[in-house]
């Protein structure tokens, strides 16, 4: 890591512009650092012939901290486990160590703007970063600049379509996907079923309902009998709770994204008698971290969609992948604790995609790496379920866009294929 | 007997010197004026005493040096300063007021007799006991402020500006409750007062500041006779 | 024997800091120093965005657009005294009517006379029903504009993107002008910046400037003498909206994407943080909180990104404890010291609190009754 | 008519996370004349202490009790070492004071104990009563007693002890209080100790709802200033009141006012506030005061 080299430069330019330096010493402007002159074929920024540089700008601090420190810790950890082992070994026959280069952004559209702008003449490009608005502010100034802005962690289907955003590619599926794969598999059942809809007032939760809404279209055993929503700032859902269950509503599609939250609505409904199916996205669905203190066995099934193992998993304990997993994360990763989000799995398998890409690259440059990176089939990631794999040809989907149906057992869960 | 004594009494705000060299006498149950121009040191001097400004000199009480202790300890003492502007607590009502100025107290049943001791003496405050302090008037208020200290049953009240901003028949009484005061409980006073003509009325004797030093120091009698006071201060 | 105690009062109160006031009033008024300082100034900030690298141009774009923010909200708070922690609510706005326009390709003047409008008329109608409050009552009314702010440009996701946000890139470069993408940026924001920092401290240093202080001071008192303390707070609020709404628009220009998270509450505390860090009721003191708001998370980051907020609160506290007047007192803090130590003297508490109230011909008369108010 | 009930009932358990918060901030108000933006962050503070303690093998109870403790030292050290510097000076300078302490223990607890949910063991157990077709949780019921006998506890200091009269003087005049005896820095910080004291309670009360997390009382924090104003600055019983009635009112509004809907009902307070002031500019229970020039 060359944090040291930066931190001297990022704090000079602050202090520099605090000031408001005047003329002395600026004069010979490094215009080589803008956007779009570099030569054809010239090595992009970031990329030596013995190491790549990536950057995250991601929310390390305030109220997504928690799933943000995971986006850094997974990634770094699966290339500090690579760099250990000597490097990985590049499409255009150098061996290169990868560098992490993570900021904060606190979930601050504006500051993830500022530390792209910190981050893009050092990184060869930037990846894993977590969130819609912070990736969104700086989408269009990465494409002018040509930046590779890959394999991010939102579900946002704008970052997937190659025309609109060239430079981009999601990694987790778009929430569309998920809603709708729980929509089909419930739409398949031979029972009738009433729907009660709580979502997260924002883009993933209208994303999640749109798709289970498609998904259930024009099947007529499935009746939508309540749809409420609630904010990511809610110290409570409790009225909504009541509310719901007093449509009594034998199915609950419960699209949110706040542990907290979610641990209290089991609980909620439990106290009020209630107990639906219930339906919850990937992010919020970690057994030991929501469904134990939540108190899940009450209820007849809790269905959750997912690509990545659950380490925490029983049925995952001699699994040789999620072991590496576990063992990497505290050594290189610093993250001494049991991972609390999906997010530690989902950057670690992007750090494997990422080596996936690098191993295809032929020149060390920006364009190359993006025809590599979108040339990725049926690619089966560290930690991935079976019958899911990363496809990056098809315009339109992130990375992964196949998910599975899963019923959580207790301890944790299994793949399904019907839904009774 | 002295109970106060200031010799060669300094004091600064910032680069400003303010006292330059103050000394002031004040005899057991005696009252002592200060008169002075604005700006002379006056204010300054008694928050001197009571340790709201940092002084040099010496400032002794009964026999004790006071001077460095905090406004609190000097309280403890027995010195109730009753500042200009008042400095009635306005959220709480006249009588927790009163109790504010007890609580160094242990005697519960002396408080009860001395708030109604204050009332007496100020029978405009009876009628406003439950009234938050700040509804008051500016008479009510420098009369509750000087009932307040009453309740610390003080051996020496430092009194600054009593009758600022009242109208002439409300400073008059006052002054009148104030010297009833002094009769009746024998405690000590230092007046500071811009109405010479008023502190006349309660001080034994007085001595006249200018720019932070005692220009004059006399009896009443004798400052009363002095042209020059009589001009710059008594409106003759 | 002083024969008129009223004269020698006024002038035994304070020698030596009239002195000083005196002499540096006196350099400042040489004609060469009138006119050349300024002017030096002004070619300084034209040459700067040409010389300086990338990043620096675009750090100091966004100390810019958050300056802005910072002066609307010193107008409201630092000059006038009411606590407003609503100010990012303005902004927002403004960015978002900013974003609309672009896309909806309006005619850019058009965009700015609304992103100014838009927000002066919400400022004014807020400030109509909530300058009939007073103290903490205020404040509480002014949070409720970027609590409810977020939920509502969610809810007209028809003009605002719901909580997906809007991207607008309409400052590129002018064909032939040479000049690269971020330094044109700069110069925008240089130039409507400091039209408006122009304005402003024309504004607070004016008849408004002084009943504004008046107001801040003692609304009583400000009664008194026919200045009534409705309308000026009125007035005030009106403009940190307006000014609030033209920072809308420079972020806009610098950042070039908004959404509901860009006016989350959050931010309007770290305004808050951000002016009386810069120092409050202070032109320079806004320019230098909208540098404290943009710089501190940069150079946190720089130092550990996952120590960000650790390092910003001790940050913040210690400017605070060593600068109480914000960083806008340095110089003053300076030669306090330095005129303290050759006299070694052990410094006299200030018996009061240090009144807020500007030293302003008008107030300082007023100073006795005042007191006895808060008596 | 079951739902109603149902959702009053609701209203009033939420309303106590905003009560139980609102009553720190009360206490140092009273105390001190200042609004402690980090009242909650210290609160969160002490959870994490008592937390801490409990994952030692230490009973949940006595790793609550030494929290307090630790609470009580903690604000009284942040008073004579951080807030005594301001408190002469002007109060907006005092509150981002505060602000900026927030934002220090936020990043200081969540470097340490990282910004994942940490589960925090309820001093209640996890059951259901249920009454009139209504069910209400144990916790929710303990929650609001625990907060009605500090309420009434801290009505009580107030109004009836001379400890609280000293703490009101001082609030409002220090320099006069001191006039009369009372040692101000020490009363100063017994009433930063005390309120973080009955943060560290809130704290450990709401957790386990909340989860531990740094920022778990961030969201309640605006709520509690509502509650705070709409109450009245000067009344224990006015701010817990005016909480329920925030939390009621809010989950009212959300179902049966479509137009403000589950988005909006963040606003109800708000206009609660606007609509109460403009008729009680004092506050719900508040006393009346009256500035005179």
């Amino acid at each position: 890591m060359n944090r040291h080299l930066r931190s001297r430069r990022a704090l000079g330019i602050a202090v520099a512009s605090a000031l408001a330096v005047t003329v002395a010493g600026c004069g010979n402007r490094d215009d080589a650092g803008r956007s779009g002159d570099a030569a054809e074929g010239a090595p992009s920024p970031g990329i030596t012939d013995d190491s790549v540089t990536l950057g995250i700008t991601t929310p390390l601090s305030g109220a997504t901290a928690g799933p943000g420190t995971c986006t850094v810790a997974g990634i770094t950890a699966y290339f500090g486990m690579k760099n250990a082992e000597g490097g990985i070994e590049f499409g255009d026959g150098q061996t290169r160590t990868v560098e992490i280069e993570a900021l904060d952004d606190t979930y601050d559209p504006q500051q993830a703007a500022a530390n792209y702008d910190q981050l893009k003449d050092d990184v060869f490009a930037m990846t894993a970063g977590l969130g819609t608005p912070t990736n969104r502010a700086w989408r269009d100034a990465a494409i002018a600049d040509e930046v590779p802005q890959v394999l991010i962690m939102t579900g946002d289907p704008l970052f997937s379509d190659t025309e609109e955003s060239p430079w981009q590619l999601g990694f987790v599926p778009i929430y569309q996907n998920e809603g709708e794969a729980f929509g089909e598999l419930l739409a398949s059942s031979s029972g009738e079923h009433r729907v009660a809809i709580l979502s997260q007032n924002d883009d993933f939760g209208a994303g999640y309902v749109e798709g289970f809404k498609s998904a259930i279209e024009g099947a007529d055993n499935i009746e939508i009998v309540d749809e409420l929503t609630y904010e990511a700032t809610d110290t409570s859902v409790d009225a909504q709770i009541t509310e719901l269950a007093n449509s009594d509503a034998d199915v609950f599609f419960n699209a949110m994204s706040v542990t907290p939250l979610v641990i209290s609505s089991l609980q909620k409904a439990q106290q009020l008698g209630w107990t639906p199916n219930w339906f919850l996205p990937s992010n919020t669905s970690s057994p030991t971290a929501i469904l134990e203190p939540g108190g899940a066995a009450a209820f007849p099934g809790i269905y959750s969609v997912s690509f990545a193992k659950a380490p925490q998993s029983p049925a995952f304990a001699e699994d040789e992948d999620v072991q590496t997993y576990l063992s990497a994360l505290p050594q290189y990763g610093n993250y001494p604790d049991p991972p609390a989000f999906p997010h530690c799995q989902w950057s670690w398998m992007v750090g494997a995609t990422l080596e996936q890409a690098f191993t295809e690259m032929q020149e060390p440059t920006r364009d190359s790496f993006m025809e590599a990176l979108r040339g990725i089939e049926g690619f089966e990631a560290p930690l991935m379920l079976p019958d899911t794999s990363v496809t990056t040809t098809e315009d339109g989907q992130p990375a992964v866009s196949t998910v599975v149906v899963q019923k959580y057992n207790g301890r944790g869960y299994d793949t399904v294929e019907t839904f009774e | 007997m002295t109970l106060l004594e200031l010799e060669g009494v300094t004091a600064s705000y910032g680069p400003v010197q303010v006292l330059d060299g103050v000394s002031l006498s004040v005899p057991e149950e005696g009252a002592v004026g200060i008169l002075g121009a604005n700006g002379a040191g006056k204010t300054t001097t008694l928050r001197a005493i009571s340790g709201t400004v940092r002084a040099g000199g010496r400032i002794t009480f009964d026999g004790k040096d006071i001077r460095g202790m905090r406004p609190d300890q000097v309280a403890a003492l027995g010195i109730a300063h009753v500042p200009e502007g008042r400095g009635t607590l306005g959220d709480l009502t006249v009588r927790d007021n009163l109790r504010v100025g007890a609580y160094l107290r242990k005697d519960r049943k002396g408080v009860d007799q001395d708030i109604d001791y204050c009332l007496d003496l100020f029978p405009n405050l009876q009628e406003r006991i439950t009234s938050n302090a700040s509804a008051l008037s500016g008479g009510e208020q420098q009369m509750l402020a000087v009932g307040r200290a009453i309740m610390s049953k003080p051996r020496l009240m430092l009194l600054d500006e009593a009758s600022l901003g009242l109208a002439p028949s409300t400073a008059k009484n006052v002054y009148d409750a104030i010297r009833r005061l002094r009769i009746e409980s024998g405690i000590a006073m230092v007046v500071v007062e811009q109405n010479a003509n008023l502190a006349f009325t309660l001080v034994d004797s007085a001595t006249v500041l200018e720019t932070g030093r005692n220009a004059l120091t006399g009896t009443s009698a004798e400052l009363r006779g002095m042209d020059e006071i009589r001009r710059a201060y008594l409106g003759g | 024997m002083a024969s008129s105690p009223k004269t020698s009062a006024s002038t035994t109160s304070a020698p030596a800091s009239s002195a000083t006031t005196s002499s540096a009033s006196s350099f400042r008024q040489r004609p060469w120093v009138r006119w050349g300082a300024p002017l030096l100034l002004v070619v300084g900030l034209a040459v700067l965005p040409l010389v300086m690298t990338e990043g620096a141009n675009d750090t100091l774009a966004r100390i810019g657009v958050f300056a802005v923010a910072v002066l609307g909200l010193n107008v409201v708070m630092g000059y006038t005294g009411q606590v407003s922690l609503g100010q990012i609510f303005f902004l927002g706005l403004g960015a978002y009517v900013t974003a609309y326009g672009v896309q909806s390709g309006w005619n850019i003047v058009l965009v700015f006379v609304l992103t100014c409008l838009i927000p002066a008329v919400a400022g004014l109608l807020v400030a109509l029903a909530a300058a009939r409050l007073g103290g903490l009552a205020i404040a509480m009314v002014t949070i409720a504009l970027p609590i409810v702010g977020v939920p509502l440009a969610k809810r007209l996701s028809d003009f605002t993107g719901g909580s997906q946000g809007l991207s607008a890139r309409f400052v590129e470069a002018p064909e032939g002008s040479g000049l690269y993408d971020d330094q044109w940026q700069l110069y925008l924001v240089l130039v409507i910046g400091g039209i408006v920092f122009l304005m402003t401290s024309l504004l607070v240093r004016g008849k408004y400037g002084r009943a504004f202080a008046i107001v801040k001071g003692n609304e009583n008192v400000a009664s008194s003498m026919g200045i009534s303390p409705y309308r000026y707070k009125v007035l005030a609020f009106t403009i940190a909206s307006l000014i609030g709404g033209v920072s809308g628009f420079l972020y806009m220009v610098v950042v070039q994407y908004t959404s509901p998270e860009t006016m989350s509450f959050g931010h309007s505390i770290e305004l808050l943080v951000a002016m009386v860090i810069g120092g409050a009721g202070s032109i320079v003191g806004s320019l230098l909180g909208g540098a404290f708001y943009v710089i501190v998370p940069d150079v946190t980051n720089a130092i550990d990104p996952s120590l960000t907020a650790l390092l910003q609160g001790a940050l913040l506290l210690a400017v605070l404890f060593v600068l109480p007047g914000g960083l806008v007192s340095l110089p003053r803090a300076l030669t306090r010291r330095l005129r303290r130590s050759p006299a070694g003297r052990g410094s006299a508490a200030p018996p009061t609190t240090p009144s807020s109230t500007p030293g302003s011909g008008t107030a300082a008369e007023q100073s006795e009754t005042e007191r006895q108010g808060h008596a | 008519m079951g739902k109603f009930v149902q959702l009053v009932v609701d209203g009033l358990s939420t309303g106590s996370v905003y009560a139980a918060l609102a009553l720190a901030i009360v206490l140092v108000h009273q105390a001190t004349g200042l609004i402690n933006f980090a009242q909650g962050g210290m609160a969160v503070l002490s959870a994490y202490v008592a937390w801490w303690l409990t994952n030692q093998g230490l009973p949940l109870i006595v790793a609550i009790l030494l929290a307090i403790v630790f609470s009580v030292v903690f604000g009284a050290l942040v008073e004579r070492w951080l807030m005594r510097r301001f408190e002469r000076g002007d109060p907006d300078t005092a509150v981002v004071v505060t602000i900026g302490l927030l934002t220090l223990i936020t990043g200081f607890a969540g470097w340490l104990w990282t910004y994942n949910n940490q589960q925090f063991p309820s001093l209640f157990p996890l059951d259901t009563v249920s009454f009139l077709g209504v069910s209400v949780s144990v916790r929710s019921l303990g929650t609001t007693a625990v907060i009605v006998v500090a309420m009434l506890l801290l009505q009580g200091l107030f109004v009836g002890t001379k400890l609280g009269l000293a703490l009101r003087a001082v609030a409002i005049n220090p320099q006069s209080a001191a006039f009369s005896g009372l040692p101000v820095g020490r009363l100063l910080m017994v009433g930063w100790g005390l309120a973080a004291a009955l943060g560290a309670v809130a704290a450990a009360l709401v957790a386990p709802q909340l989860t531990l997390t740094p920022g778990m009382l961030d969201n309640a924090l605006v709520y509690a200033l509502a509650a705070v104003i709409l109450g009245g600055l000067t009344s224990p019983i006015g701010v817990v009141v005016a909480a329920w009635i925030i939390g009621i009112l809010e989950n009212l509004a959300a179902v049966y006012v479509p137009f403000i809907g589950f988005d909006l009902k963040v606003a109800v307070p708000f206009i609660l506030i606007f609509v109460v002031l403009i008729v009680r500019p004092q506050g719900l229970f508040g006393r009346k005061t009256v500035v005179r020039v």
